[in-house]
């Protein structure tokens, strides 16, 4: 159970005001709020412990590294990774994940003959690299599409990866809040003999996740949606996979030798990190990881469901029809995120209206245009839930909703 | 929340609901720009018809938020029969308008001019939008995309 | 003029102890230790503006992006760059910096026939990233030498320009701490139609750099180096030459349109910004530009350079012969970054038994295998100063090293 | 500073100063293996020579520390004449030696096991650098050089 006079205090952000209102944080899809004992993390970092890592003998450069190795173990151990150490590469973001992976794995074992699966409701960041990856070695990209519900249409999954070496997919949509079957899409992945990689983005902050149940082979998710720092990203992969993939990018603390006519990569994790790491951001997302296992996956997303129930329904009590919810209504088979539009009321104008109210929403595409393409709108108006959001949250979002309604009415 | 209200002022509103000049120009003879803000997506399609050093006929299609399309709508009005030396003076005195704000955020060299507001009639409408600076590109998607347009038709 | 117990209390770390000794914080090549006000810069933003950047139209999201976009002013405004907004594109540290670089710019404007030009004494993130790109387009790689005072040879420049289509060598060596005639090198780079890059890792933190004045045309610098924090770097590049380069990492934030087909990049340096940036990391890096301009570069490098003098004389007093410094004996050609070595005392044991003085310094290659080998030494010890720096530390550092000549004698 | 006189004790400074076993055997017929610290630019070449299941000869070349290059000389007088059951347990003696501190940065699976300091005899100097974790991966370069070295001799 989350004891929510508890949580929102640990989260100062949520004391500040907009307009003279307290502020209503209902963006946690864009980014999640901090809490204090994240924050503090890092500044005694820098106050303490603060050196490069890996190269120095000195106390605080073995802080520092032990710290910073460390916070593979507390973010593997959130996740389920058996060998964080060897299978927890940190990146900048999810973006710059799935860059890697795409351009890792993709640049070495793609061919024109072989095929790429993904959805209509990925990200950009789970799509673009693949358009710029495909140009240059022209595999086919076959889409999975999304039905009425917001649903990934699966009837012709067997078709889709027939040929395919590998399935790329989020775990949630950050626009409709679907969560997709992870295990049952590795099982028919594996089937295929394609590999599995999840977009952990929306997920991995907001429900259980256990890479070794789902059977997944690589994810990719963000500190900073989980309440850690921004400027840290994680890739997760299976060891038999990351020892199977080249370097991305290249420099310094990657290498084993470096001569004038070549060098040689390091092994494990740090194959991928180039240059001077993270650091404090590790720390932090490892305190993040720590508190989120603390606070328990399975409350968090207990809270989270019964939170997206109640604002499901005031939103449709007080709106009907004038209110259309992209994604499923089945709140078991979706996350906090509620995308909506109102009426004859622009996203941009709902946005602005909330934030008079201190309700902060995101208003815009999403970075999915080919979904919203799909869903024939040019933009939606996005509430998103974290473990701090109450049931007032879903209150302030309905009053300022009517307000919207009134001017535009 | 009176800064709300200056920006959603009734005669926004009121092009929003009811856009002027709405729809497209045959083009060829007019001539056709897209207009797009890839932020949040919203778009204006704008066919002009000039002749004569004159802006003949406009017309505004495309989608968006009220501040993008009233604006739009606005600017329709504004510039529609006059000569493009007026056409082009209305712009840059709308552009220095919502500059006022922008300049803070841009290069820091331009800056801000006083802005005669009566010269800019009902357009002066907009000018709430300057407290609000994440709205100003919806502002001026239209004028941007007229600007562009006219520079096309090498007008 | 530097106030050094103003200065010295501005860093928290200066009040660590290690082994029950104040610490003698002698490693800033690798990273700088960071003020206060910069740490509290990034936990204020945490606790009070943090959103994700640039969609948001609520309170705190129109903060962060002013905060974030105002970064570029703060740090280009360091830099001498002219138009901050469209020439600063951050990244997460210097080698991404470079590997964006080689890929984007170097992956669309070099050929099989084109030579690129770099030198001995870089870092690897400056020698890899042309490898790697090297085998795929297979261009050829042309060394400049280095000579036995450890500065670049230049008399076979021209001929080294001919038909190279870019220049790109360090400002300051981070084993050598030689300064090399960036202007003079740009000149000549012109001159033979090829384009200037700067590694400016170790100058912008220490020496005053106008990149108009010195009349290159992109530079790559890191934030963890400069006061600022990890997890943040920095592109600068000049407009006529950002404008043309296409995307390297790909996903949200720097398209302007996705369709199932393919995509449109955004202009500016969101064009290489895919994903959520390091925004508290901005906010950081800010805030030690706008310390660093305060405290003055020129002001800066008088008092490291001094303090450099000094400390050359109290090594080479103490242990004459027994002591091999590499790079320049001239402080006017040199910052303050002393590799060394001591009789047969190997650099890793030099820095344990520093340690065991709370003296910090770095044993190893340093990221520069291909000078290391040049110089002859496996690895050397480094001490390196930073503005925090004062004439009692290189007296700590001279006591530490008798312990070391004495266990080793 | 007691720590650091347990790390470099008078029989490393010793070894250091005056390698055992120093230099290379002619191979082929012996088996030559080059290990490497890519941290610190260390490097072993290991250099053996098995014949009838029985460690006959080992040379140690390369550069390095002095933590690096006594524990491979202190190593090779503690493998040499050996039959290669006994070298490989020697070797896992001394790697658990070792493990007892690096546990708590691996993977956490292993459990410290106790070491039995009396079998290790001379190489008992070496368990200073316990208490110097960055130091672990010099001490053990030269063990896993030989280990390598000896399966690919298929010993
Ligand atoms: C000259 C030079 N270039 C590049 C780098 C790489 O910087 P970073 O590790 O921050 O990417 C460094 C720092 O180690 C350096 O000293
Ligand atoms: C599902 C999903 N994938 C990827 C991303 C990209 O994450 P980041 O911006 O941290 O790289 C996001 C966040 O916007 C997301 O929601």
């Amino acid at each position: 159970m989350i004891n929510e006079a508890e949580i929102r205090a640990a989260f100062p952000l949520l004391k500040r005001e907009l307009h003279n209102t307290p502020i209503v944080y209902l963006d946690t899809a864009a980014s999640s709020l901090q809490p204090q004992r994240v924050i503090d993390a890092m500044s005694h970092y820098y106050a303490n412990s603060h050196a490069n890592v890996h190269r120095g003998v000195y106390g605080t450069a073995e802080e520092a590294t032990g710290l910073y190795e460390g916070a593979r173990h507390a973010v593997g151990s959130l996740i389920g990774s058996k060998h964080p150490a060897q299978e927890i590469v940190f990146t900048k973001n999810t973006t710059e994940s799935i860059n890697l992976f795409v351009n890792s794995w993709g640049g070495t074992k793609l061919g024109p003959d072989d095929a790429v699966v993904i959805s209509i409701m990925e990200h950009h960041a789970n799509i673009v690299p693949w358009f710029v990856l495909q140009e240059r070695i022209g595999f086919e990209l076959r889409w999975i599409g999304v039905d009425g519900n917001g649903e990934l249409m699966l009837d012709n999954l067997d078709e889709l990866l027939t040929g395919a070496k590998v399935l790329s997919v989020t775990a949630m949509s950050n626009v409709l809040g679907t969560i997709n079957p992870i295990a049952e899409l590795a099982a028919a992945a594996h089937r295929h003999g394609a590999i599995i990689h999840v977009d952990g983005a929306q997920s991995v902050p907001h429900l259980p996740v256990d890479v070794d149940a789902l059977d997944i082979d690589l994810m990719s998710f963000s500190s900073h949606k989980m309440l850690g720092p921004t400027g840290i990203g994680v890739l997760w992969a299976r060891r038999e996979i990351l020892t199977a993939m080249p370097p991305f990018l290249t420099g310094g603390g990657m290498i084993l030798d470096v001569r004038t006519d070549g060098f040689t990569p390091a092994d494990g994790p740090s194959r991928f990190e180039a240059g001077t790491p993270p650091i404090a951001e590790a720390v932090g997302v490892a305190e993040a990881a720590r508190y989120l296992k603390e606070l328990g996956l399975d409350a968090v997303r207990d809270h989270e469901q019964a939170l997206t129930a109640y604002a499901l329904d005031r939103l449709f009590d007080a709106f009907g029809d004038e209110l259309t919810v992209h994604g499923p209504r089945d709140v078991a088979r979706r996350g906090g995120v509620i995308s909506f539009t109102l009426g004859e009321v622009h996203a941009h104008d709902i946005a602005q209206i909330l934030d008079s109210h201190a309700v902060c929403v995101r208003p815009g595409h999403h970075c999915a245009k080919p979904l919203m393409r799909h869903l024939g709108v040019p933009a939606t108006a996005r509430a998103s839930f974290g473990v701090y959001n109450t049931t007032a949250d879903a209150d302030a979002l309905v009053e300022g909703l009517r307000d919207a309604a009134k001017l535009f009415a | 929340m009176a800064d709300l209200e200056e920006l959603y002022r009734e005669i926004i509103l009121d092009h929003y609901r009811s856009p002027r000049n709405r729809g497209e120009l045959a083009s060829p003879p007019a001539h056709r720009t897209e207009g797009f803000n890839p932020l949040c997506g919203d778009e204006i399609v704008v066919t002009i018809d000039v002749l004569d050093g004159v802006l003949q006929d406009i017309k505004i299609a495309g989608q968006g938020c009220s501040i993008s399309q009233s604006s739009a709508s606005l600017m329709s009005g504004a510039v529609k029969g006059k000569s493009i030396p007026d056409v082009r003076s209305t712009i840059a005195t709308f552009k220095t308008l919502m500059l006022s704000h922008e300049s803070h955020l841009g290069d820091g060299d331009a800056e801000p001019e006083a802005v005669d507001l009566k010269s800019l009639g009902e357009l002066a409408a907009l000018q709430g939008v300057v407290k609000f600076p994440v709205r100003i590109k919806c502002a001026t998607l239209g004028w941007n995309t007229l600007t562009q347009a006219l520079d096309e038709a090498g007008a």
